[in-house]
């Protein structure tokens, strides 16, 4: 297996770890960061295709290499806009959970964040 | 060299595994120092990939940035009161699992059936780049032959900074976002911070310049510019500036707007929509992004700043 | 001499793990940013080693700018950890 | 002279992975934060300075020697000064609990 198959097989590994983060963590915070994780599996797909198309003298194709980075940019202003409704939504209700109705879920064993 | 694929192996295995500690850690904040670490760590994965354009990218707004977003937030939300959350029950987590397996599983077996040979655009890629005068085909790509792609991603941006601003409350508009720093930096603090953005603001012009040619551009310099200016806002030596101010606004559509106005030229001067007049590529191409290193250094502090959360000044 | 920088470069990384386990475990938040420390030094170390051995041009520009990056996010971290330690962030003696 | 040039790197690079080592074991041995601290941040740092010293004869041009030069400095006054940071934020901790 060579090295790019394998970072490819990483980024897979990623979006999976990912989504499983995104459904299972409660907290909003922790879901934007799970999402992040998923979209850095998804570039490094991109990555490996570039890395594949290696022709022509350049050990890369510069061009998925391109849209990964305007996909970072992009990704970065999504998750500012994503935090800045949360505290809002925060400010509003004093709770910062996506839960329709968190008053009936008591909070759990104290694990969780304090 | 077989020993490559030892350390590539490894390389991977600790990548996963920084990668599902940044899901499982209990507090927020561990698990977003993990985040940190594993888009570090993520680089080095990225330079195996001969993409150290990207690498320095992912890092620095992919992991850099976005985790002092998530722990500035994460501060705000904690200071304004507890975050209390309930996690999901047992069945509803193996169902998850169960989900994140399959939709890995599935992407594994594309990465495993990628068609042979693979396509590649890296030819025409090389063919117009002495046209451009650039030695780095990935500024190429982004600046030249995307360049529409390149210009609208700067209008996310700026729309992304439209809709952090316009969730403030109206008594605060056109105020000052609420400072990132404590109210008494340490002095270990004030000292790190001259040492060190004086040294960063040269590194940052330094990777946008030789961009050009070499690993780098506007993104890359950009965002170490943007970082500076957030460290300084953390020590207190300046506070977030008002949204209502002028040099502010104007800073925020430099990128796009000089971008779209040399597009424009370029139907008259050579004859189509983001068209660069032949053998003025080269200065062109390093004009806009001069104008775009600046909007992404403001833009990204801004992002982080959040909303307004001061009154105007009158 | 290739192979001599791919063990260097995987023997420090191997450090970098066994460090990050330790750190990321805690106790506590202040122990968990030295994780960005640790990569800050035995992260950049390896990567120059690869890219030395693998010949990936301009990498020094990566590792400047890696550097600076994990400076950036420490004092973030210690900012926003302090900020919402035990006391509050007024009553600084220093 | 290309030999002891790489016997030069040699020695210096496996200096360097030793240092990281006793980094890494000063983490995992050391009782509390604070020491741990003092291993992570001085002997990486060391670490760091003696690979880049061993990489030195392999770079191509001068600039690219000072850019290797300037990376390491950067990170020994980061380094010195964050772990000032923290182990304020340490002992400021210690003290509250």
């Amino acid at each position: 297996m060579n090295a790019s198959t394998l970072a490819g097989l990483v980024g897979a590994g990623l979006v999976g770890l990912g989504l499983y983060g995104l459904i299972v963590n409660p907290q909003p915070l922790r879901k934007i960061l799970a999402f992040n994780l998923i979209g850095s599996g998804v570039f490094l797909m991109f990555g490996i295709v570039a890395r594949r198309g290696a022709a022509a003298g350049f050990p890369f194709d510069p061009v998925p290499q391109a849209m990964v980075i305007t996909g970072i940019v992009v990704a970065f202003a999504a998750s500012a806009l994503s935090v800045a409704l949360i505290l809002r939504l925060y400010e509003e209700t004093g709770t910062a959970t996506l839960d329709s109705d968190p008053a009936a879920k008591p909070p759990d064993d104290g694990a969780r964040d304090t | 060299m077989n020993l490559l694929p030892v350390l590539d192996l490894g390389l991977a295995i600790l990548v996963l595994a920084v990668a599902g500690w940044t899901i499982a850690a209990r507090e927020a904040f561990g698990a977003v120092v993990g985040y940190v670490a594993y888009g570090l760590l993520l680089s080095i994965v990225w330079v195996r990939l001969y993409a150290p354009d990207v690498a320095l990218t992912e890092a620095a707004i992919g992991s850099g940035v976005t985790g002092v977003l998530l722990v500035t937030s994460g501060a705000r939300l904690r200071r304004a009161g507890g975050v209390e959350a309930a996690a999901p029950g047992l069945s509803q987590r193996v169902l998850a699992a169960a989900l994140a397996v399959l939709v890995a599983a599935a992407l594994a077996a594309v990465v495993l059936m990628l068609p042979e040979p693979p396509p590649t655009l890296a030819p025409e890629a090389r063919e117009g780049l002495a046209a451009t005068g650039l030695g780095n085909p990935v500024t190429a790509v982004l600046i030249a032959y995307r360049s529409f792609d390149t210009m609208l991603e700067k209008v996310v941006l700026l729309l992304a900074v439209v809709g952090v601003w316009s969730v403030a409350s109206d008594r605060f508009w056109g105020g000052a976002p609420a400072p990132l720093g404590r109210a008494r930096p340490q002095g270990a603090l004030i000292f790190l911070d001259q040492a060190l953005v004086p040294l960063g603001i040269l590194v940052g012009i330094h990777i946008f310049w030789v961009g050009a040619d070499e690993p780098g551009g506007a993104f890359q310099g950009g965002a170490i510019l943007a970082a500076m200016w957030m460290i300084v806002m953390i020590a207190r030596l300046t506070g977030p500036p008002r949204v209502g101010a002028r040099w502010l606004r104007l800073a925020l559509i430099a990128g796009p707007a000089v971008f779209l106005a040399v597009g424009l030229a370029g139907l008259g001067i050579a004859g189509n929509f983001f068209a660069y007049p032949a053998g003025f590529a080269k200065p062109i191409i390093l004009f806009i992004e001069a104008f775009m290193v600046l909007t992404i250094a403001v833009t990204l502090p801004m992002l982080v700043a959040g909303p307004p959360r001061r009154s105007p000044e009158p | 001499m290739n192979s001599v920088l791919l063990v260097a470069a995987g023997f420090i990384l191997l450090m970098v793990a066994a460090g990050l386990v330790r750190v990321l475990r805690g106790p506590g938040d202040v122990d968990r940013m030295m994780a960005v420390q640790l990569l800050g030094t035995g992260g950049i170390a390896s990567l120059l080693l690869i890219a030395s051995a693998t010949t990936v041009a301009g990498v020094e520009d990566v590792a400047l700018g890696l550097a600076l990056l994990a400076a950036f996010a420490s004092i973030a971290f210690v900012n926003s950890a302090e900020t919402d330690g035990p006391e509050s962030s007024e009553v600084d003696p220093g | 002279m290309s030999v002891a040039l790489d016997l030069f790197s040699l020695v210096a690079i496996g200096l360097g992975a030793f240092f990281f080592f006793a980094g890494a074991v000063g983490l995992l041995r050391f009782p509390d934060s604070l020491t741990r601290l003092h291993a992570l941040t001085k002997a990486d740092n060391l670490g760091l300075g003696l690979v880049v010293l061993g990489l030195l004869p392999r770079v191509e041009s001068l600039l690219d020697a000072l850019r290797l030069i300037a990376i390491w400095a950067l990170i020994q006054v980061s380094g010195a000064s964050t772990a000032q940071l923290i182990g304020r934020a340490l002992s400021r901790r210690g003290a509250a609990e």
